[in-house]
């Protein structure tokens, strides 16, 4: 391999921080375009990436006398999910290009996290992808006080507050891992010969988990979810990158697993239990909601119930299903944001019950409609595969959580369209002003996500073969099911 | 000859009266005179200590916490005394304007 | 050469002699005292017994009252505390002073220049003068 | 015909720089401005960070070992000038507000600093004692100096508080000595190796008394009562210098005698750790509900004091390595935060942390800079405060407390969301009329923060620009001296 | 056992001597000054109480006694006592320190009541414990007057005590010993002190001058200017000790003089040719020494007016204390520059100075005479601020 393409993911994770910085010091004029320029170009060293197979393991001695390195690596579910974040970024940008009023810092913001994200999932040594992890956050959190409601306050200390009181002790797991196990630096190919043992490889196993319990997010550490969206900015375009920030069950299948692999087996019932808890809780919370960013808020929550359904059963079908659903839920669920963004341009709320918006928004509904086919997993769309995979997997581990997890599908029917009719079909009240059909980008910014969500819900193999491996090597390290 | 627990007593209950005079006593002065106190209990054992070892290192020792305690004094005075002259108090407790 | 005392135990006994001329030095103004009072008439009045304030009524006064007087003197007190300091570190660098030339000199020659910086600070901050 | 005396100066050369610096503000003081001052003082404490250069690897040491300029002396003085260039930097625009601009300001800081310096230069108790007492002394003036109410409240609070706690450091002093024979961190760390049993009760007494005193000086609760009224009735600047070169200087002493001297010595781990858990809990808890930004630091920086101990934990090997990566961090970033407090506020008060809100929309550049300082100090990577917390954690979870680390990771939360809410206000659009100085942006200040914010980023990127001079755990095995 | 008890109850007697000697000298010598400054102001001074007056001393000691004692009503009953019976004290202390003679010489006693290494910093310990009489006096009166009477006396004996202390290190370091039998005996070998340490003798006389708060110093009790200083609300005896106390510091002060800079208790070496053994005699030379000193205080009470406060304070802080120390640096620089040379030239040195001083003295006198016009508190905050 030449040494361009060791260094695209390196280029692929700072372009957009670089773009970002650039940002500051653009013309008025010219910021949309130099954003979106950069996202694309992300984008597309992306797919390079992709085209060529996945990178190698670049690996880079940081800070030698720590044993922290800089090893990245994307390929497998790190490279879908990379483009996935990738393209959504670049969605975001446009929407928010679009219809933020001062969009300098929020595209700025966009991608910075952008580069956090890719570098979560790009990282193959625990500092660095601490580092990482923690670098997304600060965006995240700028974009909520730049742009949020009156109440982002108390959303944002809670965000914080939540998502540090994990990641503090990840980063006391962290040492740990690399302390007891003896290891000479925090990279995973060294960590993986030194695995930590016994009851310590439990305690270290809990440290990471609750860190990635809050970004899953799984019952009970969920609590910041709903404030989060409801207080972000109304377009949406901040709940996308909450959305791809939920990397929980991406870390818990690259990191947690591998190190951790008796300890994950000792805590699979118990993990699942609370997956598919969450799933079902979230689906039923979420159909009390009025609105709509809440909605969504629980409708995500419970899809990533499936996602750690998924990943917790160590069954190789479940965790590919699951790493297929945490890559495309972030497609439907980040759109259905955007599409909640433009219902709230044209009508001023988020209410669900506002009515009629179909018969003069048609494109709209129809949009959203398709998309929330593939968020209640319609076959035929990406949502599906992986939600099929899931139960699938999971009944061969556990038949009961498995149809407790079954039943929250036929709930996110439920509430999905019981919001979308009394949103979109109900009669419109009398005296309301006429709404505009999507306009010029918006139709490609709905558009592509369910493009690409119908492309692998029909042929999937892309995908699959991309996942597989990278799946199946991780599980054979647990030494089979 | 004296034995050097009799010292280190002595010092010690010079030691304790000062830091019972630092925690219950109101008055600047007052606590100031306990601080004091407690520099002279050190001063003592480190005589007696130095005696016990036939060391005259904690003998210059002294000295030098001497001088501490004098510059301590001239320091000290001085805030009190600018601090009594703004508000005739030097009451620790009526000192509120930073509250915790 | 003394006394009663092997050389061991000479500096103990010379203590206790302080001890005594001490003792008998208080004693004499005790003694001054307690006889005057004794002896002494007692016929106080309530003149008699005013602060004497050029024959004005006294206003004020008394034992802590917090009586003002010019913050000069708490210069001086403070000066004179650091300035007795120094010539107590003086002491001993004196008494051993031809056993440590070389050493002592510049040992002297530099703790009086750091005084002098003091004294000079002092000097130009005007806290020697009375006016 | 006269030889002089055989005395080395050559390892005091950099205390001795920034004494003749100090000596010079108190004379010329009188004949040129304080401005004037203060550049001769930066150029001398520029002298002597070179001078530092030119000690480095030479282990040289004077009047008996009583002063050692080793490499660990020199990377804690390195520390301390840096704090003191910030220090310098800020004065240079905001003593004239705070009613500080008269050259005793800078003389006194200059014997502070001397004072400092002398700690990381000593070899034995007294010496450091020496240096302590005369950084401490210069820090009860500067705290008092400006003359307010409220400066004279500070100062009053800090002297009574640290004079007990420097007769209790003494009376420790004493009793070490009483239990070793000797005030030679050398001498102290040879014979507790080897005791007997009836030293041993005093040797325990003599180091828990100076870890007492230790405590008083770098704020470990619940010896910490001080910090906050001090820090926050000081003038913003003295709080600056305070809260760095002071702090920095007593962790000095701190490292010199528990790492070094009483090393072997039993029972102050445990006691230590105890009070390091006491001060996470109770700094990063109190900081949580402060309403105002300079108090609120304060009670940062005693979290911070607990933070910084837990490298003390570790072996001195690992955790002298630690404690003078964070320090140097903690420096850096708490003088860039508190220059901007100095910079933007309309009085000594500090501001409210609601007064910050919107001051991205008022000062862009102050606002991002403030950003990264509170997202280096609540330990965000990529910033430096990431790394130090990261160090000191692991000095004290390879030494066997892991419970510590833990601990400080949990009240990190507190002090991630207490750093996070005014950074986060900082960006928040906000219509009402400003409540800060309007006229910050000056070249020193900007000069100052510039460094703070450079350094932390930098330091966080790519920490082995000044980890690897301190990683070298040969320099922290010989902190007593050969 | 019993030995030891013999000594101190040798050491009980002699101090007994020693206090009433003094007290029999103070008496005696209020009687002399009287006579004295009579003499030189051209009257008689006081002749009517016995024979020339000699029975003076015991009328006024009766009348003290047996005078009204009063305590003011707003003083602090107890420090109000204890302040005479303090300066008092130590008073007569520092006097049991000084040596009258050889060792043994007393009836093969010593003749001195005790004797400590560190004779010099005792003596001065004692006689700076003179201050606190003076001030507790004065705060205890609970009076404004003495108040500010005993922070003038306070702040002006302080003042002088650091030049004292600071004017005898040169002669420490020649010596190399605080004890007065050594200093005694070096100058019995190397001729008398006064010889090398004239600039340091005469500093270390005035300063005596202004501690024990005689003419031209006797601010304390200037009754033109703050009625009677500390003294103000002190009546009989308590009054007559703290007058005790003064004289009985002079006395020592002349002791202290004597046996630092005039050889102490030995006569000249000369006359031992005419009388084999003579400057050896016990008590004799002192008192002789002593005598002179006395009347020299006197003398000077006949001879000067007083200095004003302001004026007193600055000879003080201005002159005298830097004198001291370059008496100090320069006796240290010629020690270690001396090489094998005597120590002639170090007197000529320390009398040129003197002289300089003297022929200079318009010059200098600007030091301390002139008032300096203060400035405003707000300017002088100001100064050197940018």
């Amino acid at each position: 391999m030449n040494s361009f393409t060791d260094w695209l993911p390196t280029l692929m994770i700072f372009l957009p921080l670089l773009g970002s910085l650039l940002l500051l010091v653009t013309p008025k004029t010219f910021r949309d375009e130099v954003a979106g320029f950069i996202a694309a170009l992300t984008l597309g060293a992306g797919l390079a990436i992709w085209r060529g197979g996945g990178s190698d393991l670049f690996r880079w001695d940081w800070i030698p006398p720590l044993g922290i390195t800089y090893s990245v690596q994307l390929g497998g579910v790190s490279l879908a999910l990379a483009l996935v974040t990738a393209l959504m970024s670049f969605i975001a940008i446009l929407y928010a290009a679009r219809r933020i009023p001062n969009p300098g810092p929020m595209l700025s913001l966009i991608l910075a996290m952008e580069t956090g994200l890719i570098g979560i999932f790009a990282a193959q040594d625990l500092m660095l992808f601490y580092v990482f992890f923690e670098d997304a956050l600060i965006p995240a959190l700028l974009m909520l006080a730049i742009y949020g409601k009156s109440g982002r306050m108390a959303a944002l200390t809670k965000f914080a507050a939540y998502t540090l009181f994990g990641s503090l002790l990840m980063l006391v797991s962290i040492i740990g891992v690399k302390t007891l196990g003896g290891s000479p630096s925090f990279a995973m190919t060294d960590l993986k010969q030194n695995l930590v043992t016994d009851s310590a490889q439990t305690w270290l196993y809990l440290g990471f988990l609750t860190a990635m319990a809050v970004k899953l997010p799984l019952w009970p550490l969920h609590a910041w979810l709903p404030d989060f969206h409801e207080q972000n900015h109304d377009s949406g375009v901040p709940d996308v990158m909450g959305t791809l920030y939920k990397v929980g069950g991406y870390g818990i299948f690259t990191f947690a697993i591998p190190l951790f692999p008796d300890a994950s087996l000792e805590l699979r019932p118990i993990l699942m239990g609370l997956a598919a808890f969450t799933a079902l809780y979230a689906a039923w919370i979420a159909f009390r909601q009025t609105d709509w960013k809440r909605l969504l808020a629980y409708a995500g929550l419970s899809h990533m119930g499936f996602v750690a359904l998924g990943v917790f059963s160590l069954n190789e079908t479940a965790v590919i299903g699951a790493m297929y659903l945490l890559a495309f839920q972030n497609l439907y669920t980040g759109a259905l944001f955007l599409s909640v963004g433009m219902l709230q341009e044209r009508i001023g709320s988020l209410d669900t019950r506002v009515g009629g918006v179909m018969t003069q928004a048609g494109a709209l509904g129809g949009l959203t409609m398709a998309l929330w086919f593939a968020s209640i997993a319609v076959p035929g769309m990406a949502g599906f595969i992986g939600e099929f995979s899931i139960l699938l997997g999971a009944y061969q581990v556990s038949p009961w959580l498995a149809f407790i997890a079954g039943i929250t599908t036929i709930a996110a029917a439920a509430y999905a369209l019981t919001a979308f009719q009394t949103t979109f079909w109900q009669a419109r009240p009398a005296g309301s002003v006429t709404l505009r059909d999507l306009v010029h980008t918006e139709w490609l910014i709905l558009g592509i996500p369910l493009a690409v969500l119908v492309l692998f819900g029909v042929y999937s193999t892309p995908a699959l073969n991309l996942m597989q491996p990278a799946v199946r090597a991780v599980l054979t390290a647990l030494g089979g099911n | 000859m004296v034995p050097t627990t009799s010292y280190l007593a002595l010092s010690g209950i010079l030691f304790a009266l000062g830091m019972i005079g630092v925690l219950t006593r109101r008055t600047a002065i007052m606590v100031f005179l306990s601080v004091e106190l407690m520099l002279n209990a050190a001063n003592i054992a480190l005589v007696a200590f130095a005696r016990s070892w036939g060391d005259p290192t904690g003998q210059t020792a002294v000295f030098i916490v001497m001088t501490l305690a004098a510059a301590e004094v001239a320091i000290g005075l001085a805030i009190i005394v600018a601090i009594f002259r703004k508000r005739e108090t030097t009451n620790v407790d009526d000192l509120a304007a930073l509250k915790g | 050469m003394e006394r009663g005392a092997d050389p061991e135990r000479r500096p103990t006994i010379e203590y206790a002699n302080f001890v005594i001329m001490l003792l008998v030095a208080l004693g004499i103004g005790i003694v001054a005292v307690l006889a005057s009072a004794l002896l002494g008439p007692k016929k106080a009045s309530r003149a008699k017994l005013m602060a004497y304030e050029s024959g004005n009524d006294p206003e004020g006064g008394g034992v802590g009252t917090g009586q003002r007087f010019p913050v000069h003197f708490y210069l001086v007190a403070m000066l004179f505390i650091i300035f007795d300091i120094e010539t107590a570190f003086f002491y001993p660098l004196a008494v051993a002073y031809q056993k440590l030339i070389p050493f002592a000199f510049f040992e002297a020659i530099t703790f009086v220049l750091l005084l002098l910086v003091g004294y000079v600070y002092i000097l130009k901050k005007k806290v020697l003068e009375w006016a | 015909m006269l030889q002089p005396p055989d005395v080395s100066l050559t390892p005091l050369l950099p205390v001795l720089i920034v004494l003749a610096g100090a000596i010079s503000s108190t004379l010329l003081g009188f004949w040129v401005q304080r401005r004037t001052l203060t550049f001769i003082n930066i150029g001398a404490v520029t002298l002597s960070a070179l001078s530092l250069g030119l000690l480095w690897n030479r282990a040289a040491s004077a009047f008996g070992g009583s002063l050692q300029a080793d490499n660990a002396a020199l990377l804690l003085a390195f520390v301390i000038l840096t704090g003191t260039l910030m220090t310098l930097l800020v004065t240079l625009d905001t003593a004239w507000r705070a009613r500080v601009s008269f050259p005793e300001f800078d003389a006194m800081l200059m014997y502070a600093v001397t004072g400092c310096l002398l700690i990381a230069f000593s070899g034995d108790l007294i010496v450091m004692l020496i240096g302590l007492e005369i950084m401490s002394l210069s820090g009860y003036v500067l705290a008092t100096l400006q003359g307010s109410r409220r400066a004279e409240e500070s100062g009053l609070k800090y002297f009574l508080l640290g004079a007990a706690g420097s007769a209790v450091l003494i009376y420790g002093i004493a009793f070490v000595y009483g239990a070793t024979g000797s005030l030679n961190y050398a001498a102290i760390a040879e014979k507790t190796s080897v005791l007997n049993p009836e030293n041993t009760a005093i040797l325990v007494g003599g180091a828990l008394l100076m870890l007492c005193g230790f405590g008083f000086k770098v704020a470990l609760a619940p010896f910490h009562q001080w910090t906050p009224d001090v820090y926050g009735g000081a003038p913003t600047s003295v709080s600056l210098f305070l809260s760095t070169v002071v702090k920095v200087a007593a962790f000095a002493g701190m490292l010199r005698v528990f790492g070094g001297a009483l090393e072997n010595a039993p029972g102050w781990h445990s006691v230590l750790a105890v009070l390091i858990a006491a001060t996470l809990i109770v700094g990063n808890l109190a900081a949580l509900r402060q309403t105002n930004f300079k108090r609120m630091l304060a009670y940062s920086a005693v979290a911070h004091t607990g933070f910084l101990a837990m490298a003390l934990l570790g072996t001195p090997q690992v955790g002298g390595a630690a404690l003078t990566y964070y320090l140097l961090v903690y420096t850096l970033m708490t003088a860039a935060a508190l220059a901007i407090v100095a910079a933007l506020q309309r009085s000594e008060e500090g501001f409210s942390l609601l007064d910050m809100r919107g001051l991205y929309y008022r000062h862009p550049a102050y606002a991002v800079a403030l950003a990264v300082c509170l997202a280096s100090l609540a330990g965000l990577p990529p910033f430096a405060g990431f790394f130090g917390k990261y160090l000191v954690f692991q000095a004290a979870y390879q030494n066997g407390y892991a419970w510590i680390s833990i601990l400080a990771a949990l009240t990190s939360v507190a002090a991630l969301v207490y750093y996070l809410r005014p950074a986060m206000l900082l960006f928040m659009p906000d219509r009402t009329p400003a409540r800060e100085y309007s006229l910050g942006q000056r070249t020193p200040t900007t000069l100052t923060v510039a460094l703070g914010v450079v350094g932390v980023t930098a330091l966080g990127l790519l920490p082995n620009i000044w980890y690897s001079w301190v990683a070298n755990p040969a320099i922290w095995t010989l902190l007593v001296g050969r | 056992m019993p030995d030891l008890i013999a000594t101190l109850l040798i050491s009980l007697l002699k101090a007994v001597l020693v206090v009433l000697g003094l007290l029999t000298t103070f008496a005696y010598m209020t009687l002399i000054e009287r006579r004295l400054l009579g003499r030189m102001q051209l009257r008689p001074g006081p002749n009517r109480v016995g024979p020339m007056g000699l029975l003076q001393p015991a009328a006024d000691a009766i009348k003290s006694i047996f005078k009204e004692d009063l305590t003011v009503t707003l003083a602090d009953k107890l420090v109000y006592t204890l302040a005479p019976i303090l300066a008092i004290g130590m008073a007569l202390t520092a006097f049991g320190g000084i040596p009258a003679g050889p060792a043994g010489s007393l009836f093969g006693e010593n003749p001195w009541v005790y004797n400590l290494d560190a004779g010099i910093l005792a003596l001065l310990a004692l006689t700076s414990m003179g201050v606190y009489g003076i001030f507790l006096g004065g705060w205890a009166s609970g009076s404004k007057y003495p108040m500010l009477g005993a922070l003038r006396s306070s702040a002006q004996m302080i003042s002088y005590e650091l030049g004292m202390g600071l004017s005898l290190l040169g002669l420490l370091m020649i010596v190399g010993t605080t004890s007065f039998q050594g200093i005694v005996g070096w100058q019995a070998q190397n001729g008398v002190l006064l010889l090398f340490q004239a600039l340091g003798f005469a500093l270390f006389l005035i300063s005596s001058f202004a501690e024990v708060n005689r003419t031209p110093f006797d601010l304390p009790e200037a009754e033109q200017e703050i009625v009677a200083g500390y003294l103000t609300e002190y009546s009989a005896i308590k009054w007559a000790l703290f007058q005790m106390a003064e004289y009985v510091n002079m006395i020592t002060a002349s002791a202290v003089m004597a046996t630092l800079f005039f050889g102490g208790w030995k006569g000249p070496q000369v006359l031992n040719a005419v009388i084999p053994g003579i400057s050896d005699w016990p008590i004799v030379w002192l008192v002789a020494k002593i005598a002179f000193f006395l009347f020299l205080f006197i003398w000077v009470r006949g001879t000067l007016p007083r200095l004003r406060y302001d004026q007193l304070m600055r000879f003080g802080w201005k002159l005298i204390l830097p004198l001291a120390l370059a008496n100090t640096v320069m006796t240290a620089a010629f020690l270690a520059f001396r090489g094998a040379g005597g120590l002639w030239f170090l007197g000529v040195l320390s009398l040129a100075g003197l002289l300089a001083l003297l022929v200079m003295s318009d010059r200098v006198r600007v030091l301390w005479n002139q008032p300096t016009v203060r400035r405003p508190e707000s300017e002088a905050v100001r100064a050197g601020g940018d």
